[in-house]
């Protein structure tokens, strides 16, 4: 029945997108982020609550868990976006857990959180197939579920859940290919760093980064390709990929904090005519770009305003409101030129002074 | 008693062998251990082993015991030759075996080790009340009080060995072997453990004892087998033989033994190198004074676990001291830990060779210069050339019977790792030399020439504070003895004061 | 286990309560600072047992491996490839094939670890960092990262979704091993043998011990109950994933010491080893309950460890 | 057995000498599958040198605490904050000061644990489990999570990402403390203190070793070899982050263990650690340069170590 198609749909929009068929060039067009069921995207600006909204929330005195399938940076924007909705709505935030990427932990921290009996989960789960069982007891609860980046097999909006707020990560894999397009000006040889793991939001921005290379840009060959898991141990790669392919002009790796190592080997191996172009913001790297180093690319989603989207929509649901089922953030591409403004939009932070001063700015 | 034994003998005299172990060959690498020995033991005779240190008996014993595989011979049990690879073999075909070596499970309680491997079952399950029950009888025939909850870990050595013993007992074999069993047991155990023997010989078991004790094989045995240089240089009925005889089998040359070494200048008992005031430790010591002079050597003699190991652990700063001083040259002392003990010249030998004497897993250099490291030290590095001389020295003074100093202590015979241990106290050159049972499982000659050592300590005017469970050494060194029992000295022997100090002095002083 | 306590405190040796003290101590703290945020409810308390479950299941199977002076880094990777080989038979077969199919995954690394150990003689540290890091591989390899769905309802039911009344099936699965387990250990001549081979190896084989034999055994043991617990983890999850396991190496080897079996072997206790891993399962549960931020729980959790242990070190020793 | 032993006699720890022919067999191996995929080029060679010589720097440190018969897993954590510190630092003060901040970090934190472990008498193993939860939490707090950028180009240089002539300052530092490691290690009376106390603890204290002390200093010496790792990454990375060191722990050991340094105390050597780190090192870059899928890397990594040592030890039994 329609459970299957679900699951189906869903491991469309997961990890299988990677291996899909790259024949068909509609087939790839169309891959803008759609809802486990389908759905078409709406426009986070679009979800909105008025002053009343919030007075009739605060009434409410509702409580609120965050269960998180990781930590770092882009989680800490996440929670702060959150945050600062919830403030306004008088929502307490009672837990915020960190799964660790463990599918057993994020059941864990699920069942646990419950015995604050929470009213809203905030939730980014780890596992779509193991997340079924996980989110039963919240669900059997009547708890407000809303999920982050992606929903879990078998569930619906409206239903189990309210909805899903998304970054665009199929158009993030399409601007990094634009990004090294630009900075390797049109032909050349690049190798491709990706996360070599069971992981759809990097899975998918992978796999889209590397048909856009092959259908957009046929002057530009990918060379070299070697996963990692490790967001430490990608210098090894680098280095063996300088070893066997010195004629590379640009390298692709699947995000920031992986993306360290890999500009240490090329200033280690003088290359600082390899472009770098890679996902997220984060200070070491940007401060490279910002003087003009290896990095000359990033692309970045927007915490920030997922967070805050996620709150408003749980707002929705327990005023009652109709929710869009699937709503997906902008996206934005960064260069040296728009730094500041991206830390703005997408972490809601000032660029740190070391960045500013390269920028001379300061 | 010596009349009994004959008796037992001449009747099993015309008995088949228990055990035969024919013409064993044994080889470590390169070290020819033993080459072509051949003994022989009838039901309820008891045969007697002896040897110098690193002679091959441990090493006969075990090939035996299953432990290792002999390089070639044959053994026969009852006159049939018999095939085992390993202990479980051994002990199918009735053989038992107390090791020299320290062979118990610390971690484990006392019954748990007296029935290990072969634990009474109710069931499924070990049956552990009927375990305590038979450890609780089998104490009791020794009368020792040993509870069997106890953990191995916090027996003292003396009763440590005294589970070793029952241990093998408890498994009723046909054929016994003991190597070195008596060794840190004071006379009383030993009297226990020899009726034992007795008891077994009238239930036609056959029993090898392994000692350096020759006063004890002729006590005990029937029959005595001597190894030197890995074959057999005697066999013969200990009637047959004076001690002499063995002596001269062992290591081709009479020596003397047992006398009093006097000093070389008489004593001046002025000025005390070590005085110890109203020393006070838990229940086992109780306000215990005494001095010790320059050029004295003091016994100290007592039942096991009279608290003699507890006063040399007091004054060497290893227990606090509850109530009393440690004097060392007229100085009050404040030892926080060994280190302190012997920076203020003191040094202990330590009863307990496995746990606080070696590090099995190391070179007998590193053994020997392990108090010393710091003294070897020029500029900012260790002189391991001069290291290395000192202990070959050493090792030759004591004749460790060794490849090289650089072989590893766990692969040395147990006298000489008894020697390793005894060497260390050599190196620091102590001002007071703390002595507790230094010279266990030690060869007759050996102990000649380190009871010369221990007598020129004294004479080079520093002190010497012996414990020991060997009357006959006691008697051999000390100028005067404290007598202890439960912790407080009951008596003092002086020579000076015109005692006689021998071994049947002190064995009734210790015993009423 | 209330004989079971009094008769090790006969044996003088404090070491073996230390970890009730430390239970207590946890228990207390926690109760105090969340006595009105559901730390005591029935519910909770109940969480906290089917959280550990898997935990406890592996730390009794390394209780056994760590007595004998060994350890196994491999349970880790063990349980992944056994959850999804179950979960991959369950597909065209029935239960107890899957679930004979995942145990045996265990059983045959556990022996080649065990193997390779007392025969090579290379320090099981490294044998089993080895196998762990192959059986990973493998687990990454059988389904290409894909995680593989249960919809077998009876076997979910059986290990790990179900409840029995108030008690989950997990709970109950955890008491059995542990009952087990406790009886192998202490009533029974392998039980002994293990400890005698970790306490003093050579007296052992000097006593007529098999060390070797003990050494392939206690590897096998740790490495099955790894895969029963790979088995209970699918259960739990409806499904399987290469990431199982992952994190929980350190978390069995910690319960496991804290439940004062020690390193060095020949020590140990089996119902310690569940308490210790009870005790790392409050601790997730009650630091999350605090509404701590995920820095201040791995603070607050190093901190409470090192307390909980050195006070109940005193408290044993002072008594 | 007699075979085993019998190379003690010749008073030789043929253990001493495995990790060679290991290191031998592994670089053969690639030499031949690789021989024209530039495994051998002198720059991948120094590659493999730069990369491993923050695992080697941290493996001379474990040395010294595996031989003390402890163990540290604080050192992962320590790398992180002692990193942080030191950038933030390097902000408003010079390379020195910036550089002591670091060192600090572990220090402090390798004097607790010592302390703990020494006076408390809590199991090392628990012991830094616990600091190193802590270590991390604060490494996350530090800065909240944000990575802090170097911009102090002598640092930079001096730290990690400099090179002097074809030699990488990192191969240069490996070098200087493996050389210092090994002369305290081999040739003072501290070295000797530390192998006695790994060997036999209460037979080393009858001889007048502050068996206590030593424990201290190991745990120390353990923890700022870790704080100074985590600079060279600092400087290699041009900035510090939370994330530093995390996986690094089980490496280390690895490497200290391959290297022949034996987890019961008492024996090891310092430079075989550093051979043990570069053969970690060889395997990540051989498995790479073959172009081995990540699951593939990890079966192979396993299968190979295992195999070395076997190969080895049975070598080194054979002659
Ligand atoms: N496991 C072993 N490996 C190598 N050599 C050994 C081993 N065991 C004993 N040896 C050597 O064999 C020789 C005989 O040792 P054994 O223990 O049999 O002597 P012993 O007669 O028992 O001496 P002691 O009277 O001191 O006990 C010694 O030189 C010793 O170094
Ligand atoms: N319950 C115990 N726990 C730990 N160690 C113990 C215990 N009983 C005895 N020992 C240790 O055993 C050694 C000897 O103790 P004890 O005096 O009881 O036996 P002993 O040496 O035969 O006595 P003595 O030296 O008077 O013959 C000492 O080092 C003592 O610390
Ligand atoms: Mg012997
Ligand atoms: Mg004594």
């Amino acid at each position: 029945g329609s459970g299957g198609q679900n699951s189906n749909s869903s491991q469309t929009q997961n990890a299988q997108s990677t291996s899909q068929t790259k024949d068909d060039m509609s087939r790839f067009d169309e891959e803008i982020a759609k809802g486990p069921n389908g759905e078409t995207p709406t426009r986070s600006s679009e979800i909105n609550l008025t002053e009343e909204d919030y007075a009739k929330l605060r009434e409410g005195k509702h409580k609120a868990a965050l269960i998180w399938a990781g930590s770092g940076e882009w989680y800490n924007a996440l929670t702060e976006g959150a945050k600062e909705e919830f403030e306004k709505m008088g929502v307490k935030i009672v837990a915020v857990s960190d799964a660790q990427f463990d599918p057993a932990k994020q059941a864990t921290d699920i069942e646990t959180a419950l015995a604050l009996n929470p009213d809203i989960i905030l939730s980014l789960p780890v596992d779509p197939v193991s997340g079924t069982r996980a989110y039963q007891p919240a669900v059997d609860k009547g708890v407000t579920i809303v999920f982050a980046d992606n929903g879990v097999n078998n569930y619906r909006a409206g239903k189990e859940y309210v909805s899903i707020v998304t970054g665009d990560h199929f158009g993030m894999g399409r601007a990094a290919a634009e990004l090294m397009n630009e900075a390797i000006g049109g032909k050349g040889e690049i190798a491709f760093i990706y996360h070599d793991a069971d992981y759809f939001v990097t899975n998918n921005r992978d796999g889209a980064f590397k048909r856009a290379i092959q259908k957009k840009y046929p002057d530009i060959k990918i060379v070299a390709e070697a996963g990692f898991t490790q967001e430490n141990a990608t210098g090894e790669v680098a280095s063996t990929i300088l070893t066997q392919h010195p004629e590379i002009k640009g390298i692709y790796v699947a995000w920031d904090v992986a993306a360290e190592p890999v500009v240490a080997e090329l200033r280690a191996a003088g290359r600082n005519d390899v472009k770098v172009v890679t996902h997220d913001l984060g200070a070491n790297n940007d401060l490279d770009m910002a003087r003009g180093g290896n990095v000359c690319g990033k692309v970045a989603d927007m915490p920030v305003e997922i967070g805050r989207t996620m709150a408003k929509l749980a707002g929705y649901k327990l005023l009652g409101k109709e929710a869009p089922p699937f709503v997906v953030c902008s996206l934005i591409k960064v260069t040296r030129d728009n730094l500041e403004e991206a830390w703005k939009k997408s972490l809601n932070k000032e660029l740190p002074e070391d960045i500013l001063k390269a920028l001379g700015k300061k | 008693m010596a009349g009994m034994v004959k008796i037992d003998f001449e009747e099993n005299n015309t008995g088949i062998y228990a055990l035969e172990a024919i013409d064993i060959h044994k080889a470590f690498f390169k070290n020819e251990v033993l080459k072509g020995v051949t003994v022989k033991v009838k039901k309820g005779e008891v045969l007697g082993l002896v040897g110098s240190n690193g002679a091959g008996k441990s090493t006969l014993m075990k090939i035996i015991n299953g432990v290792y595989k002999a390089d070639s011979g044959i053994i026969k049990i009852n006159g049939e030759k018999v095939y085992y690879k390993d202990v479980q073999g051994a002990r199918a075909s009735g053989i038992a075996m107390v090791y020299q070596e320290f062979s118990l499970v610390p971690t484990m309680t006392v019954a748990q080790n007296l029935f290990l491997a072969e634990e009474p079952k109710k069931g499924l399950f070990i049956d552990d009340s009927t375990c305590i029950k038979k450890a609780q009888e089998a104490f009791k025939d020794f009368n020792v009080e040993i509870d069997p909850r106890t953990y191995v870990e916090d027996l003292s050595i003396g009763n440590q060995q005294i589970v070793e013993i029952v241990k093998a007992l408890i498994r009723k074999p046909a054929v016994l072997i003991l190597d070195e069993p008596t060794a840190s047991l004071t006379q009383k155990e030993i009297n226990r453990l020899f009726d034992f023997i007795k008891r077994l010989k009238q239930q036609g078991i056959a029993i090898i004892f392994v000692s350096h004790h020759l006063r004890e094989i002729t006590d005990i045995c029937d029959r005595v087998v001597v190894l030197r240089d890995g074959r057999v240089s005697l066999d013969d009925y200990v009637k047959n033989v004076e001690i002499q005889q063995i002596i001269q089998a062992m290591i081709g040359r009479k020596v003397t033994t047992y006398e009093y070494i006097p000093p070389k200048t008489n004593i001046t008992r002025k000025q005390p190198i070590l005085e110890v005031r109203g020393l006070k430790w838990r229940d086992k010591i109780n306000d215990v004074s005494f001095s010790v002079y320059p050029g004295d050597i003091v016994g100290i003699a007592g039942l096991l676990g009279s608290g003699r190991t507890e006063i040399l652990k007091n004054i060497y700063g290893l227990y606090r001291p509850e109530k009393g001083e440690i004097i060392v040259n007229g100085q009050i002392l404040k030892i926080n830990g060994p280190w302190d003990g012997i920076k203020h010249g003191l040094f202990l030998v330590p009863e307990n060779r496995r746990k606080e004497g070696i590090i099995a897993g190391q070179s007998i250099r590193h053994n020997i210069l392990l108090p010393v490291w710091r003294r070897l030290k020029k500029r900012l590095f260790i002189d391991d050339g001069k290291g290395k001389k000192i202990a070959t020295d050493l090792s030759q003074k004591l004749n460790i019977k060794m490849v090289d100093t650089e072989q590893y202590v766990e692969v040395l015979s147990g006298g000489n790792q008894q020697k390793v241990v005894f060497a260390k106290s050599l190196v620091t050159g102590p001002k007071v030399l703390l002595l507790d049972d230094p010279t266990v499982g030690i060869d007759v000659e050996a102990k000649n020439e380190i009871a010369n050592l221990i007598r020129n300590i004294a004479d080079e005017g520093n002190g010497v504070l012996l414990v020991s469970s060997e009357m006959e050494e006691m008697a051999r060194l000390a100028d005067r003895v404290l007598v202890l029992r439960q912790g407080k000295i009951i008596r003092e022997l002086s020579r000076c004061k015109g005692d006689i100090i021998t071994e049947e002095t002190l064995t009734e002083a210790i015993q009423l | 286990m209330d004989n079971f306590i009094s008769k090790k405190i006969k044996g003088f040796n404090y070491k073996n309560y230390i970890v009730y003290i430390s239970f207590g101590l946890v228990l207390l703290f926690f109760s105090i600072t969340l006595f009105n945020k559901g730390f005591l409810s029935p519910e909770n308390l109940m969480n906290i047992l089917r959280q550990t479950a898997m935990i406890s299941v592996m730390a009794v199977g390394m209780t056994f491996t760590i007595s004998a002076a060994e350890i196994d880094l491999s349970i880790g990777s063990i349980v992944a490839l056994s959850a999804l080989v179950a979960a991959l038979v369950l597909r065209s077969a029935g239960i107890i094939l899957a679930v004979l199919a995942g145990l045996s995954v265990g059983a045959v690394t556990g022996l080649l670890n065990g193997i390779i150990v007392s025969k090579v003689r290379i320090p099981s540290f490294l044998v089993t960092l080895g196998t762990s890091s192959i059986i990973s591989g493998l687990a990454r390899k059988i389904t290409n990262l894909e995680a593989v769905p249960i919809i077998d309802k009876r076997f979910n039911f059986i290990f790990g979704s179900g409840d029995i009344g108030p008690i989950s099936t997990l709970f109950l699965w955890t008491l059995v091993i542990m009952i087990v387990g406790d009886l192998v250990y202490r009533k029974t001549p392998f039980g002994r043998a293990v400890l005698a081979t970790g306490g003093n190896k050579s007296a052992a084989r000097f006593s007529g011990i098999r060390t070797d034999a003990v050494k392939v055994a206690v590897m096998t043991i740790s490495a099955v109950c790894a895969a029963f617990a790979g088995i209970l983890y699918a259960g739990r999850l409806h499904g399987a994933r290469y990431t199982l396991g992952e994190a929980d190496v350190m978390t069995v080897i910690a319960a496991v010491v804290i439940g004062g079996t020690s390193f060095t072997g020949g020590r140990g206790t089996v119902v310690g080893s569940i308490i210790g891993s009870i005790i790392m399962g409050m601790l997730n549960n009650g630091l999350l309950l605090m509404g701590l931020s995920v820095s201040d729980q791995m603070i607050a959790r190093g901190i409470i460890i090192i307390l909980a242990v050195s006070l109940s070190l005193r408290e044993a020793k002072n008594d």
